[in-house]
């Protein structure tokens, strides 16, 4: 278990940042998601001892976060959201410079740093001055910068916000190369969903102060039932017509149409293609229906 | 050649060598600030520019010296014994630290204005505090990477001039009474902790190097101005008391002040306490005579509790403008 | 219409506490000075005081306002990047300039008349002071205009600007009072002290001379103070309107 | 309503925009392309900030550049995350209607109804200093539409909103857009861009490479032929089949063994035809194209 959270309460004055919340954080790679301002970047700064919490307490990666605030920051690497350097140096300065705050003999920092800088793909705009960086860039020197004393845990605050699609499809790389099978567990913050899909395994979602829902992608995602969805060439009112006279409920969005049919999948997969020459619809496309993340998100918010 | 073929896999690995204990991390910054400053040019131009009296007072005695053997006979010999007697060693120390203000501001100017507006700017403390670091590494890091190159800064003029002082006078009285020179490191070490101090402080207050750097030499100035005032209010009460042009009555109520009034600016302040620590009131510059009486040395308690007060002042506004980190919800 | 909501943004702009707080720290020091020094003359006659002490503090604070402010009309905003939401409005660009000069000319006007003010107690409002105070309001109300529009068209060119003006204010303008020659005419000081109070020639104290600079000799009419300062004033706030509605005032693209 | 010809602008040798021509009609249309492929300079050409080196930029027919009449019509909400700190929400939103010449009652009026239009209502009186990046985002929107511009230009608006926030977000812009209303979005988010419009401009190291519909224009790329993905319980026997259709490029086993994937040029023969292996008693569990998405098109559209 990377953290275990006893029903935190944070609070800013009068607002309840986190309103005792309790979650268990599994191993590898976990997306917390929630709305603006339902406490996701305070449950952060909490977790790094930044904030002592008004009550309850917890563990991150068996170190007590009232008291071992340093120790804990040492063992996890954060990636801030909002851009952040250290004026007047270069990438490699800046990355060894963070080595060594995270309390890497110096030499040892720099040649990490190299190596880092290398891993995050800016091997070629190591010597450039951090301000000349482009958003995609910095977002990747941010990553480096947190993965420079080989943390065991990472936090990543929107690591892929404000990237174009190749800049962004790279970094999801880096952040699912890093980790599965290298020891290093990650926690994504993020409001792109399909980002996280594409990355975790797991998910907390948290929604004013408090976690609503958390627990495997895969087990998450699954409707009862099992109902296909079929995506049609174009709208055919006949098909539905015909599959509801063989007794299937259709609910059509559109294109897409969610049938629940009775029998083995092979079953109804037959009786949809031979509807569908009868009828002359065209099937695009054919697949067992999933809650996509949103729908788990929508749900688990509003709850 | 390697006898077994092997492609490295240069995915990402982690990190096992020693991780120091995550505690003392404000010499990491006091270094990378030391690191920084020793790489900008300006630096060491601004380091020889602040030299520039010594350097005027080892040419005029050298020069001196010179005329004098080569002058015939006796005359030339007395002339240059003359000079010299007038020359007090330790004053000369005075005037160099005294020429060299103005230096001083510009290398706490960039040294320090940046130190802590730039990092409010880029949010440096994001990354330094998501290290095993705190607010109190933090300042005393910054503090440190500003105090220690612009001591080391002031510190290389007078340090060269005392060599070349204790080799080539010393049968002219040089090293009579060699404790005034570490009364004058001491002197050395509070100038650059009242710079230091004030600049962070102010530094704090924004979040561009360029405004603090501007406001902190305004303040310089505005307060040099006022010192200005004073100097010719005392010039003005010298020629007065000398039987200068204007007679005039009575004797304006701030007379006795103006010696206290003149120290009431950041180099007034660092002067005085020169003076003070240094227990003289100053002699002419370069051994030329001259009728104006130098302002007497301020009490040396007084000046000292004003320098520390300043240095409290600068670090407590530092500390309390550096937010931790940023609350938004 | 538009204009005056822009003149009021840019007012309360300017008038924000921590900036006000900054400039009555000046004035206080300037009052501290005033009174110090005029406790020191104790027998110069108060105009005389006055007249010295208004050239030496009252015309050094006017710059060095109109530095912070003109720079503030154009320049804080692109460095803010707030001046997108300014250029896109369906505002015309003069317009918009003109009216964030107003309020950055009224607000230096004050400050100016705030430190003659200060300065006059400190000589004491006796016989004749007030006269030349008057007459130094005069001067401080077109010394801001001068001022503002001069420093706002440094600010247009140049992405430094704030250095630049200090520079002039403090480098160049304090020491051509006291250069031999005509170098004076370049200066805006020296027509703010033809239509001001004017200090008498010399003091018999020379250091005091160098500061207020009085040491040159200053033959301007105050009739062609005033010709000078319109033109100047009309000829920078037209080359200033011109060059903003033509220029782009975008901030700089991220290098790649 | 904006027609661009042959429009070219650099920053020093900084190429932004090269030979650029295209003309945006009402609806929403997505403004594609990598960081500093020309899509910023774009924008500021047609909100007029900046003035194109060579060929003409017209919107509504006159010339943008520092243009007020214009801006009467033009909303545009930038991609700089800069605002009067000081100020609430609230007053920056009126002040901006202000500016667009509103009365002070009817700009006060107008400001709560945008602000209410983007879910900001309950926290705009607080200093927009404390605000995350999703309550700026709104903020901005509110004052891009609040004095019912004909075109509204937004600059990366997605940027910091969280899904709940979003969902509106493009909803709203439907609605717009409903309204006749020109509206072009620049977003990276393509997932959402895809929800929000087919139409679409892609621009590439400045050039620009696309405009039109989505789906014309994935037909359009002969050099990716479409992939289609089943998963069969028997893909072996399967794929000896598909291979006999000479409309089959290739056909590619999955490592799992319980899915194949083959590349077609013509996909509505292959789909036409896929119903007559069925009855002859080949199962399909599972059919689905994996580049037929705005993100592919994307990639091939912009491969070095």
């Amino acid at each position: 278990m990377v953290a275990s959270l006893q029903n935190l309460t944070v609070r800013y004055g009068s607002f309840t940042a986190l309103d005792s919340l309790s979650a268990e954080i599994p191993e590898g790679c976990v997306g917390l998601l929630g709305p603006n301002g339902a406490g996701k970047t305070t449950l952060i700064k909490t977790m790094l001892g930044f904030l002592t919490p008004a009550g309850g307490g917890g563990l991150v990666l068996g170190l007590d976060i009232r008291t071992q605030g340093r120790e804990i920051r040492q063992k996890v690497g954060l990636m801030p959201e909002q851009d952040c350097h250290i004026p007047g140096l270069n990438a490699v300065q800046f990355v060894a410079f963070a080595g060594e705050l995270a309390g890497m003999p110096s030499e040892l920092a720099l040649r990490r740093a190299h190596e880092v800088l290398e891993y995050c793909g800016l091997g070629e705009a190591r010597y450039r001055n951090v301000e000349t960086y482009s958003t995609g860039m910095k977002q990747r020197i941010k990553l480096a910068q947190a993965l420079v004393h080989g943390p065991s845990l990472l936090l990543l605050d929107e690591p892929t916000n404000g990237l174009d699609p190749r800049g962004r499809e790279e970094m999801l790389d880096l952040i699912r190369s890093v980790s599965h099978g290298k020891g290093v567990n990650v926690i994504v913050s993020s409001h792109l969903l399909p980002d996280v899909e594409r990355v975790c395994d797991h998910v907390v979602v948290v929604s004013r102060g408090k976690v609503t829902e958390q627990g495997a992608i895969a087990r998450l995602k699954v409707i009862e039932g099992r109902p296909i969805d079929i995506e049609l060439k174009e709208e055919s009112p006949e098909f539905v017509r015909a599959l509801r006279d063989l007794g299937a409920t259709v609910e059509a969005t559109g294109l897409v149409l969610r049938v629940r049919l009775e029998g083995s999948a092979e079953q109804v997969s037959a009786t949809i293609f031979r509807t569908a020459r009868q009828t002359g619809a065209q099937v695009r496309g054919l697949a067992v229906a999933q809650r996509s993340l949103e729908g788990v998100f929508e749900e688990a918010v509003r709850a | 050649m390697p006898e077994s073929g092997l492609i490295a896999d240069l995915s990402y690995r982690g990190y096992d060598g020693p991780l120091l204990p995550p505690t003392h991390r404000w010499w990491v910054i006091a270094r990378m600030g030391v690191r920084q400053a020793f790489r900008k040019r300006a630096y060491w131009v601004v380091t020889a520019l602040s030299a520039w009296y010594y350097l005027v007072m080892m040419a005029v005695l050298f020069f001196f010296e010179r005329a004098a053997q080569s002058a015939p006979g006796a005359r030339g010999e007395a002339g240059f014994e003359a000079f010299i007697g007038r020359i007090v060693w330790k004053d000369q120390f005075l005037h160099g630290f005294g020429f060299a203000q103005l230096l001083y501001l510009i290398a706490a100017l960039m040294l320090g204005a940046g130190a802590i507006a730039n990092d409010n700017r880029s949010k440096a403390l994001l990354v330094i505090l998501s290290k095993p670091c705190d607010k109190r590494d933090y300042l005393a890091g910054k503090w440190m990477g500003v105090f220690l190159p612009l001591l080391t800064m002031m510190l290389i003029p007078p340090l060269v001039f005392f060599v070349y002082g204790a080799l080539s006078y010393r049968d002219y009285g040089f090293l009579d009474n060699p404790w005034f020179f570490p009364k004058f490191l001491i002197v050395l070490v509070l100038g650059a902790a009242v710079h230091t101090s004030l600049v962070i402080g102010i530094s704090s207050l924004f979040d561009q190097g360029r405004l603090a750097g501007a406001s902190y030499a305004g303040i310089y100035f505005l307060t040099n101005f006022f010192t200005q005032l004073m100097v010719f209010a005392w010039l003005d009460s010298q020629v007065f008391l000398w039987g200068g042009a204007r007679g005039g009555a009575g004797q304006s109520p701030f007379a006795e002040y103006v010696d206290r009034l003149y120290y009431v600016s950041i180099d007034g302040l660092l002067i005085g306490l020169c003076k003070a620590i240094l227990g003289t009131d100053g002699s002419p510059q370069f051994g030329m005579p001259s009728p104006i009486r130098p302002v007497p040395a301020p009490p040396l308690l007084a000046t000292l509790l004003v320098a520390l007060a300043l240095c409290a002042a600068g670090v407590a506004v530092a500390w309390s403008r550096i937010r931790a980190v940023e609350v938004v919800r | 219409m538009i204009a005056r909501v822009l003149f009021l943004h840019a007012l309360r702009d300017f008038l924000r506490f921590r900036r006000v707080l900054a400039w009555v720290l000046v004035i206080a020091g300037v009052a501290v000075a005033g009174w110090v020094w005029a406790g020191l003359m104790g027998e110069m006659a108060p105009t005389d005081v006055y007249a010295r002490l208004s050239s030496i503090l009252t015309f050094r604070v006017l710059p060095l306002a109109a530095a912070v402010f003109a720079t503030a009309v154009v320049g804080q905003e692109v460095e803010q990047k707030t001046i997108v939401y300014l250029l896109t409005r369906p505002v015309g660009r003069p317009t918009l300039l003109l009216s964030r000069a107003a309020a950055a000319t009224v607000v230096v006007f004050a400050i100016g008349a705030a430190c003659a003010l200060t300065v006059a107690a400190a000589a004491g409002f006796r016989s004749g002071v007030a006269g030349s105070l008057g007459q130094d309001l005069v001067a401080l109300a077109v010394g801001s205009l001068a001022y503002v529009s001069l420093f706002l068209v440094v600010s247009l060119l140049l992405n430094r600007a704030m250095v630049v003006c200090l520079l002039y204010a403090f480098g160049w303008e304090t020491s051509v009072g006291n250069m031999p020659g005509d170098l004076y005419h370049l200066a805006v000081s020296s027509y703010l002290s033809a239509i001001g109070s004017k200090p008498a020639p010399t003091s018999g104290n020379p250091m005091l001379d160098l500061l207020s600079g009085q040491l040159g000799l200053n033959l301007i009419t105050p009739q062609r103070a005033w010709t000078v300062l319109g033109v100047l004033i009309v000829v920078c706030l037209v080359f200033g309107t011109r060059w903003f509605a033509t220029h782009e005032y975008v901030p700089r693209e991220d290098a790649e | 309503m904006i027609k661009l010809q042959s429009v070219s602008h650099w920053y020093g040798q900084v190429i932004g925009v090269n030979d650029v021509t295209c003309t945006i009609g009402p609806g929403v249309t997505a403004l594609l392309g990598m960081n500093g492929a020309g899509k910023t300079t774009m924008m500021r050409l047609i909100t007029g900030q900046i003035r194109a080196n060579t060929g003409s930029v017209r919107v509504l027919g006159h010339d943008p550049f520092a243009n007020p009449e214009v801006y009467r019509l033009l909303g545009y909400c930038p991609d700089v995350d800069a605002f009067y700190e000081t100020m609430t929400g609230r007053e920056f939103v009126t002040l901006m209607a202000r500016l667009a010449g509103f009365s002070a009652p009817e700009a006060k009026r107008r400001a709560d109804e945008a602000i209410d239009r983007v879910g900001m209502a309950d926290r705009a009186d607080r200093r927009l200093a404390g605000y995350s990046k999703g309550m700026r985002q709104r903020i901005k929107l509110a004052q891009a539409m609040i004095h019912d511009p004909r075109i509204i230009l937004l600059d990366e608006p997605l940027n910091g909103l969280d899904p709940g926030g979003r969902r509106e977000f493009i909803l709203l812009l439907r609605h717009l857009a409903d309204e006749g209303k020109l509206i072009l979005v620049s977003s990276h988010i393509l997932f959402e861009v895809e929800q929000m419009t087919r139409s679409i401009l892609l621009l590439h190291r400045g050039r620009l490479r696309a405009t039109g519909d989505l789906r014309v224009i994935r037909e359009l790329i002969d050099r990716h032929p479409h992939r289609i993905r089943i998963e069969t319980p028997h893909p072996r026997a399967l794929a000896a089949r598909l291979v006999e259709w000479p409309f089959v490029l290739s056909v590619s086993l999955e490592a799992g063994g319980e899915a194949l994937e083959i590349q077609t040029r013509e996909p509505d023969r292959f789909y036409g035809s896929l119903p007559e292996l069925v009855e002859q008693g080949l199962v399909i569990l599972g059919l689905s194209s994996p580049d037929n998405n705005l993100e592919s098109v994307f990639r091939y559209l912009v491969e070095a």
